[in-house]
């Protein structure tokens, strides 16, 4: 292979593709803020399309509303029907938040959504102070992650300095805050486990976003076209006073550079947290950062998974798994993998994303499910979404289901695969996905 | 209650949640929704109108329509979904409608194919890549009959030109190459979607292969997308009775009967919405004969039966008849385990196409009595053809709001909703039973007599499920 | 059916059977006690085979010593092999407990095993102090969960008033005792969630047998003859100061009784706790018991198991579940199941314990695995231990491993089916084994 | 250290693990374990000797010997556990003793039948019920060749006479009925068990059946029990040579094998310890010769070819060096990728039968060393063929007590231990690669040319996992 980070689809089209579109990403971002109406500024096929592959996902109402473009805005483009859908949105739901995100038609007639906001704001004075965060993530440029990644930038720049008369002050904790940044790699069961973990060293996490508590799937909620649960509006402006900022997966570490920049606090990125080393080095730092010893519980924990390495060191040996996710997943349950003396027979990312940055045994590639299917005969198990069932099927081959969207197992949402526990888990739902 | 004062309790609820409304759009949406009213003749429910910027839907667009609906289930065509990754990801796999054939051989019905427009095919234009495309796919796929290129949204804007690549591929492959212009920014709903796919057929396919000779029994089922099965439980029936099914429009369907659909004696149409336009050109153009039909719920499959038999000779009938004799006893059975469990209980329906009305007649052989109903994207004949299905007070809404609809629920208080997946989570989460009414909640097939007895179990597992007593705390 | 109750195999021989040796349940209970040696009375095959069998479930060395009888006890009783297995146990291991059990072999020709302890006292006056432990477990006499139930039984009489003067007198804690009496259908993990539901409450428990710090399987640990981790020696003398005894599994009611009447503290039986009512029992309880508020946490972890139920509820609904397990765990998650409105279409215990008190809405009956086979044809899952998969496969039907031994799964030790969290990880993993 | 200093060393490590004796044990254990030495000619090591009872130990019982090793894996048999539950239970599943064929009606292999003793049984004798349950058995699987009755413990003490129901069952049915007095505290071992197993196959089965036809190359294996498949790893290579396997003693065998047992030209025997008996008594009886082999790792298995050639004429022999020539090559590419990766490594072994000699050579293939070895239930001559394979300061121990062996292997920290599934999770926490060497581990084959490859792997998978590495803490 002469250059290993090449597209090696010679097709010109992607069949059974695994990339998703980053506008999806940019309504999982924003459904971790909570009070947030999310909109999306496009055809309303698109809204109704996200909010379906979220719910078939997540098993969740996906609140997301649309600027319903229609074939006038060909004409005369979508700022109007973009200024209309924020008042409207504002008036009806009084949301405390508004997040737009921008598609690949409303990008391609090149809409300028900070004039359109602007504009509005002169004709509507009393939206001055509302919050309104615009991503641009139009489809033809990335994936899922990086939608979700330049979501979560554009909250920060938007949010972080935001003041609004209407928000109290934040307010004095005793115990040390800090800032988590948990990639879209992660579950709601992954972020709350991951909460736990830096709660058991005394801090108080401000977690951007967070899904823990909006999308893990619990009853007794009202439906409401805001975001119920997530990151509050004063975590925002309590970032200053944060000890530290620990971002998750590389799609975040612009994220974080954004918060150590503008506040001077000290950042950290961890690309995985899916394995042994992995896990040793946030609980390194977290006992740092606390000057705490690390707690018992953790230490059982990390006991366990060894005992796990040891039990199963032979079946795991013995693995070749190939690989079709987004690239922090990928490469988290890959580098795992590799820990425990598996090998890696394929390892295709969504997007590009980072493969220059993140390294495995064999080459990270670009790929569709349809390369996946090519590449993967002499494997025993095959990891992707839901859709590598077929590629799965064809080959006769053990799937592991990881990654968005999981609509054919149940629990994907709670599943905890980080940590020491996670990584236990992670372990055994490979080796049971062999059957 | 009497049928008065429900009547009037229920309009009291649409002003009441019409309420929130700023008074234009109060006024707006007044016009979409209504009580059925022996007071009210026809009870207009406005329908076919843009929805609000701002809002949350739960409208699809043409491509929706297009590629979702109406040429996803050709199974032996590749289907180019045209555009950036989005709108092929999101669409794909999502509806249940079943194909037999060998996977990536001569059914591709579970593929998704995507030009995955980058920004320089944006810039540049995606035309040459087209091409290249469609070299590939019949390069690699020797066995497709055929291959459609359903354009999205950027396609549109970018003055590409589809049409003359199809065109130009078409003759160089011998192949039809079907451009199909579905941009979601056109029309306001799925709805247009489905008509520019039937125009694509009439343009591009239909007449366009080698004829086959029209045999005395000959029939064509239009606009049943095999949901679950369903299209197969219509042609076991159909079959039965002594007719032969040659084509189905579109579920588990071939390229074949797409150009030949209109070598049958008959048509019958189930989902009119979404195929009335190419079952009507059909009829202008080659005098093929349609009629509506609808194989929910022994009733209305007994008359719908009887209703297409009088359009052939005594045999049929007669055959007819034997059908509805040996099958009205097993359904009754049905009806006996399942109507004590059901009698009474209340359903509030939200969906496409026909289901609106079309299931009512189901849900009354189970004794279950439907208050509420509307229309994703109906036009106005939709509605014309609902309301007489329809209970005085029963409740009709036209392209609802979530929040419309949510409010109307918990109102109304009905046992069961019945909607899609982006709603099952709302209604489940606040303890209402639901079942997904486009996919058949994973389940079906809900036609013929073979899927009444799959429907009433399925009604009855969501609305009496234990679930539903456990869920309130002990404290 | 005219005697549901009957056993319903009119076979005279079993056909794969369900019913495992009392003496390895015995083995189970004597593991969770720390610093106790396990001594099987009978010959060495039989220790032998046990620790091969636990090992293969639990992934876990399994400590357990024998008399090892030969010919010669045929003619003599296995009186003497008795005493000196129980000399040269406490002279060569130094345990600060020795369990003995007794088996098929020794039960036949009826070897006192009370009056052999007395006499080797007599000789051995070092060893009057030892404590000793007898269990009466022919394998002729029910099955694992009668074993485990007589030992833990035999544990209380012998060790609740045992005084001993190298045992330091109990200290007195802050945190109000509660003694939990796990039966043997829960696991390690579940014995885990047990303990830190209790602790939520502010309760410490007193856990006799404590499975979950001796069979959790963790690494650093050097294996020894004797239990290492499990109830403390201590912890016997400390239940008289326990504010309730809670005992889980009927198959405990028994043993509760023991110490509801030997120190008058209120004594609550919980047959499962597996479900959303059973954890509601529990939960009550606790909070009656501490006069505190329940935990946000738990009420957390009851409403995602409410949604998960209702987002489930039509796959669950139309479930069919063949079950063949041992008493208490058929019983917990048949019940379970009930809940969420699935049919139970076949439920074989391994023997009659407790088949009069418990019920489900088929008859529950006794029967092997050749039983399941003939009757599950129509269900849609069969749960059963890994000896199931037999019938399974001969009726192509999934197969949900629980019980013991599950050997061809990994992980379930470690499993949690019990509580909130606990019942919506066994939905789902009922759920995704059907594929 | 010179050769020197490590015999002397580990004869210090023995005198130091046995310190923890009372001085009458020690003086006991110490006969039963050795370092090979130059100096003690034959280094006597005390085997087949009773275990002290308070002891933790790996043997079995009679019972394990008899149905876990040589009956079970007799396929077209029913064999039923007679007695309690339990004996039958623990040992249900346990060896991998591979078999073909559909269970249930030629396959009886992954069954347990046990005839479930009661009180009632004990008190009152379980003669009857077992001729219920042989009346059962054989109606219900009329394809069975045959029952055999293996008896546990209280069956020996009640004085029952299985030995009459099995003959008047036999007469009935006309269909062998074995009994088998494996009760468990006959021996000190399972070795008894084998010695039980064997005389039952003499006395109950060998020759009684329609005999056949013996051909210049029948052969037969004895003593192979088909652990993941080596029986057939095994025979692939004889007839390869141009011999024909017609019996296999017992691993995927069926009663006719046992019967015609001693109807070859010439038994071959892998397992010597647990079958040896048979095979003398068909020397002595029926004149078939016996010769021993071992098809453990190339270096072996030449020499093993080609003593077994040498029994047969030359057409035989031309065949076995063209097969050695054929995969010599092969084996050589498995110890050039593996060699590298395990040269110096050093093991330490405790396994039953022929493994704790017969392997050795694989390991040395592969340029590792074993360091020390021991069996469950060896004889004095298992001993002595041992020794004379083994290197210089080699540990030889003898029913090795679980305290002992951890110690041995905490001194002679060896790269890789081979035992049990009883003894993998002990050493494995300590942080020790370990390979099942009973049941292979849930891999194998080991034997023949096929299993070496897949036994360089597993050591490599094993010995270089990176698991090892990682497991200290960084704090």
């Amino acid at each position: 292979m002469i250059n290993p980070t090449q597209e090696i689809n010679t097709r010109h089209y992607e069949g059974n593709p695994q990339k998703n579109s980053p506008a999806l990403g940019a309504t999982l971002a924003y459904l971790g803020v909570n009070g947030l109406l999310a909109l999306l500024h496009g055809s309303q096929g698109c809204s109704s399309f996200i909010r379906l592959q979220l719910s078939r996902h997540y098993k969740e109402p996906i609140p997301l509303n649309s600027t319903a473009l229609l074939e006038d805005s060909v004409i005369f483009g979508g700022w109007e029907h973009l200024k209309k859908g924020i008042a409207v949105a504002a008036d009806k739901y009084k949301p405390q938040i508004i997040g737009v995100m921008s598609t690949g038609l409303t990008e391609t007639y090149g809409d300028d959504m900070v004039s359109a906001l602007s504009s509005l704001r002169k004709e509507r004075p009393d939206l001055e102070n509302m919050p309104v965060v615009l991503a641009s993530t139009p489809d033809y440029m990335g994936s899922m992650q990086e939608g979700y990644q330049r979501t979560v930038e554009a909250l920060l720049m938007t949010l972080a300095g935001h003041s609004n008369s209407n928000i109290h002050s934040a307010p004095e904790d005793s115990a040390p805050s800090i800032v988590l940044l948990p990639g879209c790699h992660l579950t709601p069961g992954d972020v709350d486990e991951l909460k736990e973990v830096v709660m058991d060293f005394g801090f108080r996490p401000v977690t951007i976003p967070d899904l823990s508590i909006s999308l893990d799937g619990h009853a007794e909620l009202e439906a409401a076209p805001v975001v119920q649960g997530g990151t509050l509006l004063e975590d925002f402006q309590r970032l200053p006073k944060c000890k530290a900022c620990l971002s998750f997966g590389l799609s975040m570490e612009q994220a974080g550079e954004i918060i150590r920049q503008a506040h001077q606090i000290p950042h950290l990125n961890f690309p995985s947290l899916t394995g042994l080393a992995a896990t040793d080095a946030l609980v390194l730092t977290l006992a740092e950062l606390s000057g705490k010893p690390v707690p018992e519980k953790l230490l059982r924990q990390r006991s366990r998974l060894l005992d796990t390495l040891a039990d199963y060191h032979g079946q795991l040996g013995g693995l070749k798994a190939a690989i079709a996710l987004e690239m922090d997943l990928l490469y988290s349950l890959a580098s795992c993998l590799v820990e425990v003396g598996a090998e890696i027979s394929v390892a295709l990312s969504a997007s590009q994303a980072g493969i220059h940055q993140l390294s495995l045994p064999i080459p990270i590639e670009v790929g569709d499910l349809e390369t996946l299917e090519e590449r993967a005969g002499q494997s025993s198990l095959i990891i992707a979404n839901s859709n590598g069932r077929q590629a799965a099927g064809a080959l006769k081959l053990p799937h592991l289901r990881a990654g968005l969207p999981v609509f054919d197992r149940v629990g994907y949402p709670q599943k905890r695969w980080i940590g020491y526990e996670g990584t236990q888990q992670f372990l055994f739902d490979t080796l049971n996905s062999l059957g | 209650m009497s049928t008065r004062e429900i009547v009037d309790f229920r309009k009291q609820v649409v002003e009441d949640v019409l309420e929130v409304y700023p008074e234009k759009a109060k006024k707006n949406r007044r016009q979409h929704i209504a009580v059925k009213d022996s007071e009210c003749a026809g009870c207009a429910v406005k329908s076919n109108a843009k929805t609000v910027p701002g809002i949350m839907t739960a409208r699809g667009c043409a491509y929706a329509g297009a590629k979702g609906v109406v040429w996803g289930p050709v199974k032996d065509v590749v289907h180019i979904s045209h555009g950036p990754v989005g709108c092929g990801y999101y669409s794909w796999g999502n509806r249940r409608n079943l194909a037999e054939g060998e996977i990536g051989v001569d059914n591709f019905v579970p593929f998704l194919f995507t030009s995955d427009f980058q920004e320089s095919d944006i810039i540049y234009g995606g035309d040459k890549k087209l091409e290249k495309i469609i070299h590939e796919v019949v390069d690699l796929f020797p066995n497709a009959k055929g291959v459609s290129v359903l354009s999205e949204c950027p396609v549109g804007l970018i003055g590409d030109d589809i049409e003359s690549v199809a065109r130009r591929m078409s003759e160089k492959f011998e192949l039809p190459v079907v451009p199909v212009r579905c941009e979601g920014f056109r029309g306001i709903s799925q709805s247009l979607g489905h008509h520019i796919a039937n125009d694509a057929i009439r343009d591009h396919v239909l007449g366009k292969g080698s004829a086959r000779d029209v045999g005395p029994y000959d029939i064509g089922i239009i606009g049943d997308y095999n949901i679950g099965g369903d299209a197969w439980a219509s042609k076991k029936i159909l079959e039965e009775i002594g007719l032969k099914v040659v084509n189905i429009w579109t579920g588990d369907s071939t390229l074949e009967m797409l150009q030949n659909g209109h070598l049958v004696k008959l048509n019958l149409i189930h989902c009119f919405r979404s195929m009335n336009y190419i079952a009507k050109y059909m009829e202008e153009t080659y005098g093929t004969p349609w009629l509506e039909f609808n194989f929910f719920g022994p009733t209305k499959i007994r008359e719908s039966i009887l209703k297409i038999a009088a359009q052939f000779d005594n045999s049929i009938m007669e055959k007819a008849l034997k059908v509805i004799e040996k099958y009205e006893p097993l359904m009754q059975n049905v009806i006996d385990t399942y109507r004590p469990r059901l009698e009474g209980k209340s359903v509030m329906l939200y969906v496409g196409g026909l289901r609106p009305r079309h299931i009512v007649g189901a849900y009354e052989d189970l004794g279950m009595e439907v208050i509420g109903t509307g229309y994703e994207f109906a036009h106005k004949e939709d509605y014309e053809k609902t309301i007489p299905a329809l209970k005085e007070g029963t409740l009709i809404y036209d392209d609802v709001t979530a929040l419309e609809l949510e409010e109307f629920v918990k109102k109304l208080k009905p046992d069961l909703v019945g909607s899609g997946i982006k709603e099952k989570y709302v209604f489940e989460k606040m303890g209402l039973p639901f079942r997904q009414m486009h996919s058949w909640d994973y389940s079906g097939p809900y036609h013929g007599y073979e899927g009444f007895p799959i429907f009433a179990r399925d009604m009855d597992m969501a609305i009496n499920s234990p679930t539903w007593k456990v869920i309130k705390a002990p404290w």
